[in-house]
């Protein structure tokens, strides 16, 4: 598969290979249902964007490269190994963003939030301390330390989703709809604060704009690779089949 | 969703709901002025012909949900083989598993709609007393909801756990895993009452 | 209304989400099951008479036959079995728990909500199922209550979890604690 | 307050004027934090897009207009009516998406789902099972009638909440960011669904794309009305504050 340069990128003094990915005919079934089919791919680029129907299996696959849930068949490695059997080397290697922020937070106020994951990498109370509220500044949210994330709006608890990730300075970040809900001006800070980001991004979205910048693409359709390489030359064509299935008026052509 | 449904439809069905619950309860109760052992046996035979009936997938359908009592009958067994009443030991085993076994088997063929109007007919001499059964057909409704509900949002968070930590959750999971579940009810509260809650609209 | 209900069916579900935890049954069939502590939950958060329809809730579903009984039982039978006595006994239990907490509002809810714990969620329990035990196991009424000391040190263990969530869900979800709301007409 | 014709609106032989929505200095605490703020406006356009920051308070207007929650003060009516007392005819009068779609769905399959509101408004099983049938498949989603709504995708759940509202044929409809993590197909599906629906529709977005046919804005800043009236006139000024937000190097400028 090809593997592209990042010209565009903001950050090109970087080195231009990233976080190594394969799947090997990789399947997953859930309940009976096969959600992921036969995915091979293998690509290590810096910047991967994944695209793809409603129920495609973006998520999934979001979990099974973090290492959340196990293949049912199939070899997966990131940088050279399994994160599902390796939880060690994933934690350090590996941070995901949720869809849903209320899947991701764990505890009752924002501060506990940010903390937690450090000390997980083994920092003590006060390092975790420094650092979280650190990450917290960094976005000019100092005074969310104590705040209970219930009263946060949705989008003020996406931010914290993302804080809480890029604190632990993973070499790898899997973005599953980082932006869906985000207000313009957050978007485009975030957007900037993600494009120096000096590892690794897998970028899920259904909104093309969010993935511009992007060296190589993901086509995903029902669990299986519909098309991986240049996004010069996919999103085109990702758009044009959208559009047109989008146009038609039987509906009944929508997801399954 | 708990699913002690049966995979195949049965004759059992198309039965009224109100009938087998009547039924069982009789049966249930009955079970407990026999005493003789011979009388359990066969009787638990019957219950395992019963389940036999609809075919094997059935059966072993059937035999998953029975399953789990054979801890609890091995432990009564040995202790009453210690105690020197084996024979009201087994008694006590087989009656135990004749009626857990014909409740499931209502479970199994009685939608839970079927059910819940069941419990709606028996409620109805309470109505005078100021009791809806509305609220109590929501409630069963959302029982059923959240049960489930809640085991895997135990499983996400968890999963919340597990993408930051290497180490199991343990005890520190219990605190978390309580607010997300009275948040899991504020929400299912607001849901309702944006759906219309209790004031729902006259039924023709 | 609707929170009410939401919450009553929530902890039905809670006591029931309980009952996965594996149990430990012991010789004369009564298991040793976190359910027990769902009870003194039911009890401490919700408060006397939402907690005691939370109980019975669950216990109607148990009756028509949904396996949320720890082990995945369920079934009318089980109200003839050795356990009766103590399904009979939770909705009191968890109804005197939740007067204790209601009624007594000074001094530290973790405190409280032990005390209340022990008295509804351990005294009342025991005294159902001690009586239920000794008609269908054909004991005495004293040596069923022998039987209970296996239950003490994990019902010490409950009682302390009981506190101390109940104090953290004070802290953290004050408007959940449906116990020590000031009273408005449900 | 100035009420627009819909000039764009693709269904122009419908009425130009919708639900009469006023309020009148209403005012919102939540746990001692001030979220609405002496908010009055008076519109009843039926195209009506709001706007505003991540927490500035576009959600907590959601609740109050259809009456999940009462003001801490102020007047607040619909259609004539406060949806927070009167709830029978709130039921009739609104229906609310949530902007979190498992905030939304109560049930565990997709048909008890749709069946339920149905139900609440009168009508017997076989009347609601057909309806809900027909709303499914109306969106060519008949085979989703027995899905479990947990085993479906972020997406897809926000498809059916959608669905069970628009069942319940409400004259009007509040939409919480109704497309955030809807594939193309599916969106511009819904949007043209939406843009025949003959009630009025209150539509919160992030995105300026969705709320271009829109005859009227109202931008929330800080629980307060920032601007409300002709969108070709408010939405520039409010791209241009945000853009101008998003490029300040000063992250602490962002939202509260
Ligand atoms: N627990 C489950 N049981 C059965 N099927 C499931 C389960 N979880 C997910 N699925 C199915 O797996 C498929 C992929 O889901 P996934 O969440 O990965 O989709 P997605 O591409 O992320 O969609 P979206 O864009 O809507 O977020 C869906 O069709 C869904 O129905
Ligand atoms: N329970 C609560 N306690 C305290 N503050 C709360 C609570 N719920 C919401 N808030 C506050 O109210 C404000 C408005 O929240 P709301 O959800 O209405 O925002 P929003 O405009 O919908 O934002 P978004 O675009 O992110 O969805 C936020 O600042 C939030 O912090
Ligand atoms: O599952 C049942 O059938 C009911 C079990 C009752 C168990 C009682 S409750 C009090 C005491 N503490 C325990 O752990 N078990 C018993
Ligand atoms: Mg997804
Ligand atoms: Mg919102």
């Amino acid at each position: 598969m090809c593997i592209i340069n990042n010209i565009n990128s903001p950050a090109e003094e970087l080195t231009t290979t990233g976080c190594a990915i394969r799947l090997d005919q990789v399947c997953l079934d859930i309940e009976g249902k096969q959600v992921i089919n036969q995915l091979s791919l293998e690509t290590n680029v810096r910047r991967l964007g994944v695209i793809g129907r409603n129920g495609s299996g973006k998520s999934t696959l979001s979990r099974l490269l973090s290492g959340l849930i196990d293949t049912t068949s199939g070899q997966l490695e990131i940088a050279g190994f399994n994160p599902f059997k390796d939880r060690r080397a994933a934690l350090r290697e590996v941070g995901l963003l949720f869809q849903n922020p209320d899947h991701q937070i764990i505890f009752p106020t924002v501060l506990e939030e940010l903390t937690f994951g450090l000390r997980q990498l083994g920092q003590d109370k006060t390092d975790a301390k420094k650092n979280a509220l650190e990450m917290l500044s960094a976005f000019g949210k100092e005074h969310w330390q104590d705040v209970h994330c219930s009263a946060l709006s949705h989008g003020q608890k996406h931010l914290v989703c993302l804080m809480s990730i890029v604190a632990m300075k993973p070499n790898l970040i899997i973005l599953d709809e980082p932006f869906a809900g985000l207000d313009i001006p957050t978007k485009r800070q975030l957007q900037r604060y993600l494009d120096t980001f000096s590892g690794s991004l897998i970028h899920i979205s259904h909104d093309p704009d969010d993935l511009q910048n992007y060296d190589q693409l993901l086509w995903l359709e029902a669990g299986q690779v519909a098309a991986l390489g240049d996004s010069n030359e996919i999103m085109p064509r990702y758009l044009a089949a959208m559009y047109e299935l989008g146009e038609s008026d039987d509906i009944s052509d929508l997801s399954r | 969703m708990i699913s002690l449904t049966s995979p195949v439809e049965t004759r059992a069905h198309h039965w009224p709901a109100g009938l087998k619950l009547g039924l069982l309860s009789l049966v249930s109760f009955g079970l407990f002025f026999v005493d003789s052992i011979i009388f359990h046996g066969l009787f638990l035979l019957f219950v395992v012909v019963l389940y036999a009936l609809p075919g094997a997938l059935f059966f072993k359908n059937g035999w998953k949900h029975l399953k789990i009592l054979w801890p609890f009958a091995f432990i009564i067994v040995l202790w009453h083989l210690i105690t020197g009443e084996a024979e009201l030991g087994l008694t006590v085993v087989f009656r135990m598993i004749s009626a857990v076994g014909l409740a499931n088997l209502v479970t199994m063929t009685t939608r839970l709609s079927d059910m819940i109007d069941v419990v709606h007919w028996l409620t109805c001499p309470l109505q005078r007393l100021g009791f809806k059964p509305r609220a109590l057909e929501l409630a069963i409704a959302l029982v059923i909801r959240m049960t489930p509900v809640l085991i895997s949002k135990g499983q996400n968070l968890t999963l919340a756990w597990r993408a930051r930590s290497n180490r199991r959750s343990g005890w520190r999971i219990i605190l978390p895993f309580t607010v997300l579940a009275l948040d899991d009810a504020d929400h299912v509260a607001e849901a309702l009452k944006a759906r219309g809650g209790l004031t729902n609209q006259e039924r023709k | 209304m609707e929170k009410n209900i939401a919450y009553i069916a929530l902890f039905a579900a809670l006591v029931a989400a309980l009952g996965l935890i594996p149990k430990l049954t012991l010789g004369f069939g009564v298991p040793i099951t976190a359910q027990s502590l769902g009870i003194m939950l039911c009890g401490t958060i919700l408060g006397a008479k939402r907690g005691a329809l939370a109980v019975l809730l669950l216990l109607l579903l148990v009756a028509m036959g949904l396996p949320l009984l720890a082990g995945g039982r369920g079934g009318l039978g089980l109200f003839f079995g050795v356990t009766g006595g103590f399904l009979i006994g939770w909705p009191i239990a968890a109804y005197v728990t939740g007067l204790i907490v209601e009624k007594w509002r000074t001094g530290s809810i973790v405190l409280v909500s032990v005390i209340a714990s022990i008295i509804g969620g351990i005294f009342v329990t025991y005294l159902f199922g001690i009586v239920g035990m000794a008609i269908v196991l054909e004991k005495t009424f004293l040596e069923s209550a022998a039987l209970m000391i296996a239950f003490i040190p994990g019902g010490i263990v409950k009682v302390i979890i009981a506190g101390l969530l109940t104090g953290a869900i004070a802290k953290a979800r004050p408007a959940s604690l449906l116990s020590r709301q000031i009273k408005t007409k449900p």
